[in-house]
């Protein structure tokens, strides 16, 4: 911004409503071209009481299947999510603009978009045809398909942090590591702890995809039950994640008091 | 490098910087030589480049032209200096730079990272000598009272003086402190200034500071540089700055439309 | 023993019932083969194909489309074909709803019609046969030249509730697909065309699958048929029973896959 | 932390490892439970490289549907996201902890994390049973289901802005609004725009699941080609997938460096 | 409210504060009364408790016990004043709070919030009398030169003035100045100091602005209050504050064991 160079700041403001122009011509064609009727949405209340009214009450008698379903996905997410914070902390850091070269971390960037551009489907038959049945693939597809988006995560984290202390720990003589360490992760550690949960919480949810592979977790069930019409058996699974999610949900705003 | 070197602690020839999209050169044409063990005080109008220059001889500064010698090490525009050499450079910030989030020992505590292997800090393993070089640089800012105390905490004064202990427990053969006294009262702001001064004669080492009170700066300076638009306007004893030129350089910047007001005393 | 055997099941109706089905039934075959025998969930028949491929799974379940697609995929073979209803064989059926008058597939011209899946024997390839045996149209022009618009509601029973809901005109699925809909459902709807037979589903194996292991695995499976033994058929998607498998029957749907660029 | 208090301190540290603790065991237990052969992951190689080359080459015979697809895909992802934006923006204020009182944000958050846990075909159907099939009730869904993600990001981000000029602002009498728009929103600016491209890009990629309601698009095809071992057209169609996502990262980095 | 109140722009009586978690009370047993018109200089030792008096003066400190009252308005120790209250008392923070990533003039704009209409300001939507304002406090402030800068690219003591044209620009009743001048050199310092003083006389409102420079503070107040320990230690005009009570306020705080320096000239 130099107001001593009126050329200048007008190429300014017209660089900046560019990007605007782009997503308003984006919107149009998508709004227009598309045949939604709208009308269709206001008649829609009726209809979705009657969605609604078919879910209740729910079916209870499928409790223990849900319990043991459950769990496995559980286990399923645990250690997904461990495979996928280790990864993560690796290409999250490498993807950092403030900690690598642009060199490293435009190439990181990109394969880390890859890896959440990769279908789960294509990825979770990938590891059948890698590993087998069993839980094993579900984890590992979970592993891989996640660490697209935490690393990500991580790396927004760290380029998130004020840089005045680092540049201080640097000065100081730091080394990456050590200000990785007493600067920045000082610094994150909220972001990372609450990025993680959060991630943990969709692997949950993706256990929807892990049916694929075997044994059976709650999202394979809610997706049988739904083609199938028990909504009622449905909707008995569906508590069971929405109280988990909760669950995690209160689970994540303690940990964070605590790392306040 | 000779020998001959050794005695001096920085070297400047020729040096201009510009911030990215301005104007105005931040610093310009700086030649300037500090001799090993000299307290040199910064001053100048605000805006004059004090900041710039010292971040410039801490080896923080990108993009600068000229020669730039930092205890025996050239400088290099592009990239920062290699970690040996940054450990012996210490630098207290004008705005802290303190982690909020961590305690006023680790804060502390961290001006000695460049002294401990790589592996051992990541462990928070610190030898003996560290933590006795923590404590002290702690009592010696008067914060020892307040160690276990969040960053965050902490008063302007108190975190200023978290920020100078970090330094001091560094223990740096060049020491840079940009306005360390800012935020501090007189009795603390002259103890501080005593400090850093006993510091530096006591281990041959060095001391640039900048201070916007250049009576006090004076007083414990053996040298006093003056900064105006970017380039030196005075480099010589303190007892030769009189008012008038005192008055000088701080009313001759551009942006500038101060009445000539009593500068000192 | 150190023989294994490894199942694949394709889920139905009632996962909460297939994982204790999968455990009643591997233990039966367990026993009868002194084998170790195990079973796994998968959630459809390509990541089952996936396994067997690899040798990670023996055995699996599931329609004849997906099985001559295997066939060609990875060279599976048909060992048993399930008997429903007394038939090996059942169809797929066009289905609209009473009250729209609608009586001959002609008269679909323009209109909007669901199909189940484009996987799908039944629910979208032998019905769209029809349509073409009377001539409305061609695998080549493709199904927008006849009718109004197409979806794939992803199963028989999404696709016979938009067209018994009125959110489209006609929707193709299983003869047996009707019963999926509420009594009062049933009522309304109607069908005015029914395809070719088509095979029912079958129970395949990998092709390196050891030769004894397989015809012991074949005659414990057609010993289902046997009264004593008839209770435990509840537990592999309920047939009437097997019979042994000919893998000239699926000539028919080999060819319909081809004819709509399912296999080349 | 109050060195004065030894019992007092002793107590905050052992509030500190508690979590350690639980997550320890859960892992612990995910991990022994499960019957996992990691041996199989050694030799995983071969495998791997084996399913790869089915997908080689692509198939570009099927190009024009998969443009037509695409273009299905991101009018619906388009429409999807603004749908979720505008919910998001509402909600993640009203869910940010230093923006609302407790008895409001702690239910919002509640709601956000309520609506991410219903799972995305749940909802799909929902919308189907509520306006019929074809690309509406996926827009819808998208909708609903991202504002629970977004939201929650909207809200985060607003918790993460410096407070000290929010402060400033009140104190010179800034209405709730007005601190929103000049020392909350210049703050976030780029941090919303990211988490937005960034729950686009994911819209777009739940068009997989969105193959079930009717509604075409990327995803079905990519489904549909898997399920017939089409493997070749189905990386055709990846590819495409791929190339927007990375095309969608590139916008990213260029907005957020004319936002910095 | 009386009519006679007003002529008070704050009464504070037997206020006590005590930051959640520590162990000492930050400010206690405050009894305290600003007279309209007023400048008033807060000098004490560091985290003596300055800048916590300002924030509960400026409605910002929650908890505190006791009594106050700011320009005819009881504060309340749970939440924060109304809106028209807030724009009647300015701040200028110790640490600036500027919103870094907008420019000197939006920065400065932002202390007009409190005075137009909620919609206007949303669409951007200022009156000339807001922009002529903005201009005066930049002018004044001597910050015009560069105020399409953005905050974040400005050296300390360019921050601080920017901190201050915000304040300026609110035109506020009660003027609180916390440090308003520990980043700017000497003629600067003294300018804003004048400056502040004069705004005070013009619309006859109060100032109260802390200070480690005693020196220069005595010189533009009305009246003196020195905080130790969170306690009044002196109260009074600056005349009356020689050296010896100087020396004692300063040195008199816990955690201080600082040698009796010469404080003053
Ligand atoms: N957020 C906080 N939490 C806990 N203690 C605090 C906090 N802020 C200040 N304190 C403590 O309260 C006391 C008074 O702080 P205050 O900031 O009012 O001091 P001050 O007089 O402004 O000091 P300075 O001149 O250093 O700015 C100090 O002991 C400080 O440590
Ligand atoms: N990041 C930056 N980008 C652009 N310009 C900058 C930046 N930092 C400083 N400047 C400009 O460079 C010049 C010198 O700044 P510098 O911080 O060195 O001044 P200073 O002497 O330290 O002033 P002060 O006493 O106010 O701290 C100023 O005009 C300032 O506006
Ligand atoms: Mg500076
Ligand atoms: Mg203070």
């Amino acid at each position: 911004m130099k107001p001593t160079d009126p050329d200048e700041s007008r190429r300014a403001s017209w660089r900046a409503v560019w990007p605007s122009l782009v997503i308003g011509a984006a919107i149009l064609w998508a709004g227009i071209g598309s045949d939604i009727e709208l009308s269709r949405v206001a008649n829609a209340g009726g209809r979705i009481a009657e969605f609604l009214s078919r879910m209740f009450p729910p079916d209870l008698s499928i409790a223990r299947e849900a319990v043991d379903a459950t769990l496995e996905t559980l286990r399923i997410a645990i250690l997904g999510t461990i495979g996928c914070i280790l990864a993560s902390a690796a290409l999250g850091f490498l993807a950092a603009e403030s900690m690598t070269p642009r060199a490293i971390n435009a190439p990181v960037k990109a394969m880390l978009a890859l890896m959440r551009a990769i279908p789960l489907i294509l990825v979770a038959m990938l590891m059948v045809g890698a590993v087998g049945l069993g839980p094993l693939p579900g984890i590992l597809a979970i592993a891989f398909h996640a660490t697209g988006m935490l690393g990500k995560f991580y790396a927004d984290a760290i380029e998130g942090v004020d840089r005045a202390p680092v540049a201080a720990l640097e000065s100081a003589g730091a080394t990456l590591l050590q200000r990785l360490r007493y600067a920045v992760w000082p610094q994150m550690a909220p972001d990372l702890l609450r990025d993680t949960v959060f991630r943990f919480e969709l692997n949950l949810r993706e256990s929807l995809i892990l049916g694929v592979v075997g044994a059976g977790g709650v999202g394979f069930y809610i997706q049988t039950y739904v083609r199938s019409f028990q909504y009622d058996k449905a909707a008995t699974l569906t508590i069971i994640v929405v109280l988990i999610v909760l669950l995690i949900e209160l689970a994540n705003t303690w940990l964070r008091r605590l790392s306040r | 490098m000779t020998a001959a070197d050794s005695e001096f602690a920085a070297v400047l020839t020729g040096v201009f910087h510009r911030y990215p999209g301005e104007v105005r050169d931040s610093i310009s044409a700086i030649d300037l030589t500090l001799r090993s063990g000299e307290r040199v005080a910064l001053i100048g109008p605000s805006g004059a480049g004090k900041s710039t220059l010292l971040s410039l001889l801490d080896g923080r500064l990108r993009g600068f032209r000229g020669g730039a010698i930092v205890l025996s090490n050239a400088l290099d525009a592009r990239r920062a200096p290699p970690r040996n050499e940054r450990a012996k450079v210490g630098f207290i910030f004008q705005e802290f730079a303190l982690v909020e989030r961590a305690s006023v020992r680790e804060n502390v505590r961290n001006g000695r990272l460049g002294r401990v292997t790589q592996m051992a800090a990541l462990f928070n393993r610190f030898s003996e000598a560290d933590h006795s070089a923590v404590d002290r640089a702690m009592a010696d800012a008067g914060i020892l009272e307040f160690s276990e105390k969040r960053a965050d905490c902490l008063s302007g004064g108190q975190r200023q003086r978290v920020a100078i202990a970090r330094c001091l427990a560094q223990e740096p053969q060049l020491m840079l402190a940009d306005e360390p006294i800012s935020n501090l009262d007189p009795l603390r702001a002259e103890k501080i200034l005593q400090l850093l001064g006993q510091t530096v004669g006591r281990r041959n080492s060095t001391l640039m500071f900048s201070s916007h009170q250049p009576v006090l700066a004076m007083r414990y300076a053996d040298r006093v540089i003056a900064l105006n638009n970017g380039s030196i306007a005075y480099d010589g004893s303190p007892e030769k700055l009189d008012r008038v030129l005192l008055a000088e350089i701080y009313a001759n910047d551009k942006g500038s439309d101060c009445p000539s007001l009593r500068l000192v005393g | 023993t150190g023989d294994k055997l490894t199942l694949a099941f394709i889920p139905q109706e009632n996962p909460e019932k297939l994982v204790g089905d999968v455990k009643r039934i591997s233990a039966w075959l367990s026993e009868r083969l002194g084998a170790d025998v195990t079973g796994f969930v998968t959630v459809d028949h390509a990541a089952a194909v996936e396994a067997l491929r690899n040798g990670d799974a023996d055995i699996s379940f599931m329609g004849a489309l997906p099985f001559v697609l295997a066939e060609a995929e990875i060279g599976a073979q048909p060992l048993l074909a399930e008997v429903y209803r007394g038939s090996a064989f059942y169809t797929g059926r066009v289905f609209v709803r009473r009250d729209s008058g609608i009586e001959t597939l002609a008269e679909l011209k323009g209109s909007d019609i669901a199909f189940a899946d484009p996987i799908s024997e039944s629910g979208y390839l032998y019905p769209l046969e029809a349509f073409v045996k009377a001539g409305l149209l061609t695998p080549e022009r493709g199904t927008s030249s006849f009718f109004g618009r197409v979806y794939f509601a992803g199963g028989y029973q999404q696709a016979l509730q938009a067209m018994a809901g009125g959110l489209v005109d006609a929707a193709a699925a299983s003869q047996y697909g009707e019963l999926l809909l509420t009594p009062q459902q049933q009522a309304e709807v109607t069908w005015i065309a029914e395809s070719e037979p088509i095979p029912s589903h079958l129970v395949i194996a990998r092709p390196g699958i050891d030769a004894d292991l397989r015809s012991r695995f074949v005659e414990a499976m057609l010993s289902l048929n046997e009264p004593e033994n008839q209770p435990l058929l509840a537990h592999v998607y309920s047939p009437d029973g097997y019979i042994a498998a000919d893998t000239s029957a699926y000539d028919g749907v080999r060819a319909i896959a081809r004819r709509y660029g399912l296999l080349d």
